[in-house]
């Protein structure tokens, strides 16, 4: 029987999302935001979520909708507040959502290392800082790191250019960003693309994410 | 278990060859699985894939859709396997920067790793690494990446040494790769997993009795079912 | 120190606009440095680069050899850089994961990062994350990675705040993002060096005196040479 | 003046190798492998080096020419003894030269460690084993692991497919292997590759290893 990765329905994509999990959602700005299978799991219905992305939602669409039905319990994030992140603005100015601010570089390390089977990482970013306190430094070798752990999600959700039944993906140009690494870093990879090709069309030179990465695919 | 055998105690037995192993094992492999074949045995799996199943193989140098062996002319040596051997590009394939191809075992992503052993234990203890000889370097490859990231782990090997001794054994007496991983076990003469109960016969080769298999085997040996 | 200014203590003084600041910083960026440009002020210099020299520019969301804000109409929305601004692509530029910008940031590969900030100490700490306002989230992005990271940091800032308090101070009064890492300040006023020795003003715009400028400055200022 | 990292000649390639360096050399089997690189670090001289390489050399020539020259005083590899490893194996069975056995995949993850700044990681692989000898183990989350430190290299020595001026690199199949991981680890990467390409003949989404991990270009 053949691999196919692909499915016909967003309810498909998104499937079983329990209530607690962590959703990984790719996306820098605008470029790469899988705004339609976040839609998707708004319409699925699991609550008390925690998020995993770069911003917070801009405007009252995608993360900013799923923030505004009062899903999201807690967001992992680096950089929260940005023109027109306002459902978030108003979340976090009421007390009602649950921040952890994580340096860009290390939020991207903690997801390759949850992908990689590592137990975490020493980073030397962050050290005397307020978002390294309660966190263990170290010395190692004259040099003074912080203890990361891995930051794993129970589903991504990636937007990508182009994937095949396997489901090999390639991006678009910066839309890249965190697709890669959350489709690593989750046990349930759903990926929303614009286009579906053949198996063997994508060059093996080119293929980012290899199809391993992949659960499901749908194209919209 | 010491055995002091002059005499094959499976004399009238149709043995599996080395490409018969791999083929067994290979038959095993589920649809749409992702393995990876360690070098020697394991590797020729890849021309022995069970027909009418789609199955990606990744190779740990940096391959992930491997295909069965260029016919003779058709070899490029910028294609190869861990083994070293040429190897085809299935459609659907990628080429990986070798550490990502280790994300992908370390981390999970490999459902089954075939992999070559000197012995297991009953327990599922597998040592493939080193046989401690000062005079031979040892050689650990993907071996404990493989052991400790691949979901499960099947070994394919001969029953016994040349000389005839069990390579199954109750505990391991070369260096360990990995403690207790192993869950089933690909000879010339059975299939055996390795359960929490013990080592289970899943299969023997035809004219094999339990009790010769037995003889020749450290832990003590049930039958499924 | 506290100012109590009712007056511009600057007033016939050509400040430096935000645009001329970055291109007086970009002006200095040595020919072949891989340069990174933080968000807001600094993302300017990418469309006031030296001619004459070749530098690669670095967005950490994923862009290697970031060229000029394209023409109105010619905007993908695909192509942009770390303060989401459209840009372009210089022939010989690359798209990167995230994670492998991060590997240049953190692993000391970038040469230059260009940063804004809140306020720089006279012995280079940096404060350019967080006012603590509790009704405004913080955001920290990629500034302690780029602190940490990148060679040598340059700060872009107007030299005082609206309300004409110093920024560059004997100590930061809000959370650092690095201690110790801010190696020259571009502002609308001068440029100043951190030294072992201390601030050390390389420059001023015309018309202003080193008194004036000290009177906005909180530590002790000397001239270079 | 226009970035250039093209040189013309092997000795510029190689430049100044200080004895007791540690060099990184690409490959996995004969893929990748910059043999006529190695030769120019034999020409220039440099001895008492530390090598990491997954394999030690086939043959007389290319690392094996290096060890035979009694340059090696130690080798960093995960399978050292393959088909035709002649001279290493004399070497080793001699006492001769130093050993240290490494995971494959923790080698390439500690030479990344290093590239990406990080003081070291926890892995799971090797536990409780004689690789794992005299390393730091710790519990997290319920899962044992093994710390293990970066791996620098003074030099990478790289084999590639292609350039451009600004060194921005493919490779050719499986020949990728040690390249990209070596080139980020290094404080120099010296690259031998087949073919010179203009500056922006290379597909932006293609570029595995992007110049600014790059040192020096020949072209053989």
């Amino acid at each position: 029987m053949a691999i196919d990765k692909i499915v016909g329905s967003m309810e498909e994509a998104i499937g079983a999302v329990k209530d607690g999990a962590t959703v990984l959602v790719s996306g820098f700005g605008a470029a790469g935001v899988p705004t339609e299978l976040v839609h998707g799991l708004l319409d699925q219905g699991a609550k008390d979520l925690t998020v995993v992305s770069n911003n917070a939602g801009v405007g009252r669409e995608g993360l900013g909708a799923l923030l505004a039905e009062g899903r999201v319990r807690r967001i992992v994030c680096s950089y929260p507040r940005t023109s027109g992140s306002v459902v978030f603005d108003e979340l976090y100015a009421a007390g009602e959502i649950e921040l952890e601010l994580v340096p860009q570089g290390t939020m991207s390390e903690r997801m390759r290392a949850a992908g990689a089977g590592l137990g975490g990482f020493y980073s030397p970013v962050g050290v005397g800082t307020k978002l390294a306190e309660g966190k263990e430094t170290r010395d190692i070798d004259g040099q003074a790191f912080v203890f990361e752990k891995p930051l794993a999600g129970d589903l991504a959700l990636v937007g990508a250019k182009a994937a095949d039944r396997w489901g090999n993906l390639i991006y678009n140009k910066s839309a890249r960003n965190f697709g890669p690494v959350m489709a690593m870093a989750a046990k349930t990879t759903v990926v929303q693309v614009g286009e579906i090709v053949d198996l063997g069309d994508l060059d093996p030179e080119v293929i980012v994410t290899p199809g391993i990465f992949v659960d499901r695919v749908i194209k919209l | 278990m010491a055995l002091d055998q002059t005499t094959d105690p499976t004399p009238n037995v149709a043995k599996r060859s080395r490409d018969e192993i791999a083929k067994r094992a290979a038959a095993d492999i589920p649809d749409g699985a992702h393995v990876n074949l360690g070098i020697g045995l394991p590797t020729l799996c890849a021309n022995q894939m069970p027909e009418g199943k789609e199955i990606v193989l990744q190779s740990e140098n940096g391959v992930l859709g491997v295909g069965p062996r260029p016919a003779a002319g058709e070899e490029d040596p910028d294609l190869i396997n861990a083994s070293k051997d040429p190897i085809t590009l299935l459609p659907g394939g990628a080429f990986l920067m070798h550490t990502d191809a280790f994300v992908m075992i370390r981390g999970g992503h490999i459902d089954y790793a075939l992999l070559g052993a000197f012995e297991v234990s009953e327990v599922g203890d597998l040592a493939n690494w080193t046989t401690e000889n000062p005079k031979f370097p040892p050689g650990v490859g993907g071996a404990m990446d493989l052991a400790v990231g691949a979901r499960d782990i099947w070994v394919l090997m001969e029953h016994t040494t040349k000389k005839g001794q069990p390579r199954i054994v109750e505990r391991c007496s070369y260096p360990l790769t990995a403690a207790g991983v192993v869950k089933r076990i690909y000879t010339d003469l059975a299939v055996i997993d390795v359960t929490p109960d013990g080592l289970s016969v899943r299969e023997m080769v035809p004219g094999l009795t339990l009790e010769a298999l037995q003889a020749i085997t450290g832990p003590k040996l049930k039958v499924s079912g």
